[in-house]
């Protein structure tokens, strides 16, 4: 067995440098590697570029990066819900690209399988494909896409051992195993850490061969975007 | 004239035995509330979740089971998780048999706008764009004025499009209409809303073949 | 819950006629949808054409279809073990193509997702690029290769429910996911149909909206095509 | 002179500490049993497993496990199944270091030989394609002739090609060699054997710069 067990978060994220990509798995707040945003913050980076669906809130998550002014672009779907985002966005200090959610997804996958492009026919039509090559086939239009090219993912699971082997849960998977992979190197935290050999084999999400370091995480605040509830009778 | 309560009854009606059918933000979320007890519907968010239930119980939410505007949300039986490209696989792939979506304009064409107000809202597409491109039956929601009382239903969209030729039909306030190869083809007036109502409110060109009967809700 | 179940595999294969394009499941006999195949046999339709990445063995699996004489074409990626098949191929009674195995599987992928064509280095330079659009990518050379169009899709999972989700066993899996949802009717077979509600939403290895009908499959052979053990000391 | 046992046994001192290895059928499988103790590897197999251990003991042969030459295995801690599309992943994506192959021919430039002959042999590719297409280092396990006699590292392969300029070393039963840009670089000999012998079985151009070594097994 393969370890890629790393004694904490310092560890993980070693070599990371000003001026660099990055990918960060999570949806919203849901799944975010709060671990690794955390000693970003601390490091100090500056001049990222950052893939990931959301952008955060102004207090958490890829929000605290933004608020410590170390992102210089954002590549997402959705960013709204974060005022210092949005300031940045307008005045220019902050690139921004925004994509569609499931271009995001395969593009990720798509550096994660080796493949260098696919095609896609979200956007065709609209300015998200402008300058981009389009394509027909059998009547329909797409757009052809790359794959990301990162230098670090960092991705949220639930359980994982040290062979790397993760599994996630409910929809705080979402782009974290898409991720797994697809940058030079992947930095996984997990909630819990567990023996090697407990894991299901026939029930792993992502094979540890995908991961190059994982670390137990701690203190996670899961914090929750929008509480909606509904009474008891 | 119907509230947003009254479009998504309407709009639930649409929802057929053995659909699944991914549900937008806002008015597309209440459609859930009023699908019919007695036909089997699957509700998928493109976070990751199929079988989607109602929100938890105060007290048992879970940060780690949310839909894809953000709320906590329960599962029902036989649901399951999975990871984002897959989610967009079942979109993609045309495995969802319906979208129900927002809009800020939709054109006689069937071309949607609702993801940006150049200067002013840049919030992004999300999944938008993705479900657009690739469903075989979209409907939209929305209110059939903008606040400032102009027309949403318009000749060409004045905003960046999220998708091309792709509405099939629009539910509003005031009226039921269909996208035809020639524009918004009016089939149902909301309950005391008049055909000459409906045709000040829209700019596009609206096709009126015969008696134009209200809405059963 | 939509409801994918029918009662038997008579059901399961309504609309199966000659003619018709097939996807089957399965790494050499193991996965393989033998209640499907048993029932095609007894059909006896012709003039099939099928995508499988192994054509069975003489006297089981796809061999069976073969013996009948009901296959016109084969889309594999390895055909040996199978006297039959070969002696069929040579004599120009099935026409054969082979593809790389990878290719094979994300074809099928491709279908599923709704992607109509995939760049991948697999076969560059080979006669299996002949005649194929090619391309190339930082460097690297890469080749076109088209989203399989099918008519049926034929899976054996090891778990199922009603709802249409999946759970496969070990290696079994194989090719059996990515045909979910890739042909017009995808046709599962469990070995154990449980209620819904009693597989984990977080371990379902295919949700049911990939599936057209589910059955519970009968007296499985499982045969092994290759048995080695090694002796205790 | 080498036989299988010796090749496999030469090739499993190139495998390196926390290598995933992808092993053909034949030579190739004899080598997961040479590979020193000391070392932490994973066998990865394209029918969709990682972590393959020894075959089962008898009576515990499973038949939903088994490896890409179809025979049963077992699996060790850490071990994960996956599907065929994931195990491509790995495979195309170069997440696996290294892949062991056999070959028909192989060529001065690279080029590999080894799922055709034409109007004779026509098992297919399975997943040989893949794997020479996109691995960073591929070594090849094979005899260095044929049951004619006739060299099997030639100036360019007769036979229809698995793969181009994708090789980067071949042991054989004579020696080991480098491909570089000028062709076979013979690295090290077989116990016992000469470089007239190698010269004599090699049809492609031979370098050879100063003293070979004798292979250390």
């Amino acid at each position: 067995m393969i370890s890629k067990k790393v004694a904490n978060v310092q560890e993980a994220l070693k070599g990371v440098t000003d001026n660099m990509t990055f990918m960060f798995g999570g949806f919203g707040l849901s799944g975010i590697p709060e671990n690794a945003i955390g000693e970003l913050v601390k490091l100090n980076v500056k001049g990222l570029k950052c893939i990931s669906n959301n952008a955060g809130v102004d207090d958490f998550g890829l929000g605290l990066l933004l608020q410590g002014k170390q992102i210089d672009k954002m590549t997402s779907s959705y960013v709204g819900e974060n005022d210092e985002f949005e300031r940045q966005m307008l005045s220019g200090e902050l690139e921004v690209e925004l994509i569609p959610q499931g271009t995001l997804a395969e593009r990720c996958r798509a550096a994660q399988a080796g493949f260098p492009a696919i095609y896609t026919p979200a956007g065709y039509g609209t300015e998200v494909a402008e300058g981009k090559e389009t394509r027909e086939f059998d009547g329909k239009m797409y757009v052809l896409e790359y794959a990301f090219k990162a230098d670090f993912a960092f991705v949220k699971a639930w359980k994982g051992d040290a062979a790397g082997n993760l599994v996630f849960k409910g929809t705080a998977r979402n782009f974290n195993p898409n991720m797994c992979g697809a940058a030079k190197i992947t930095v996984v935290e997990v909630e819990e850490l567990v023996p090697v050999g407990t894991l299901d084999p026939n029930h792993i999400h992502m094979p540890g061969i995908f991961v190059t370091r994982i670390f137990q995480g701690e203190t996670y605040e899961k914090r929750i975007e929008q509480r909606t509830v509904r009474q008891r009778d | 004239m119907l509230d947003k309560n009254g479009i998504a009854k309407r709009i639930a009606k649409e929802v057929q035995d053995g659909y699944y059918v991914n549900l937008g933000i806002g008015i597309p979320t209440l459609v859930a509330n009023y699908v019919r007890d007695d036909i089997e519907v699957e509700f998928q968010s493109e976070n990751g979740v199929l079988g989607m239930g109602p929100f938890p119980f105060d007290g048992e939410e879970d940060a780690d089971i949310i839909n894809a505007g953000k709320q906590t949300i329960t599962t029902l039986p036989g649901a399951s998780f999975f990871d984002s490209a897959t989610s967009f696989s079942m979109i993609r792939g045309q495995h969802v048999d319906l979208t129900i979506l927002g809009a800020m304009e939709v054109s006689q064409d069937g071309d949607i706008a609702n993801w940006k107000i150049p200067g002013k809202m840049v919030k992004g597409m999300g999944g938008a764009m993705d479900l657009v491109a690739s469903a075989e039956n979209i409907i939209v929601a929305m209110m059939h004025t903008n606040r400032a009382g102009a027309s949403k239903l318009l000749k060409q969209c004045s905003l960046p499009l999220t998708g091309v030729a792709c509405v099939k039909k629009v539910v509003t306030n005031l009226a039921v209409l269909e996208i035809t190869p020639k524009g918004f083809k009016l089939l149902e007036r909301a309950p005391g809303v008049s055909v000459k109502e409906i045709q000040e409110a829209t700019e596009g060109n609206l096709i009126i073949e015969g008696d134009i009967p209200e809405m059963d809700l």
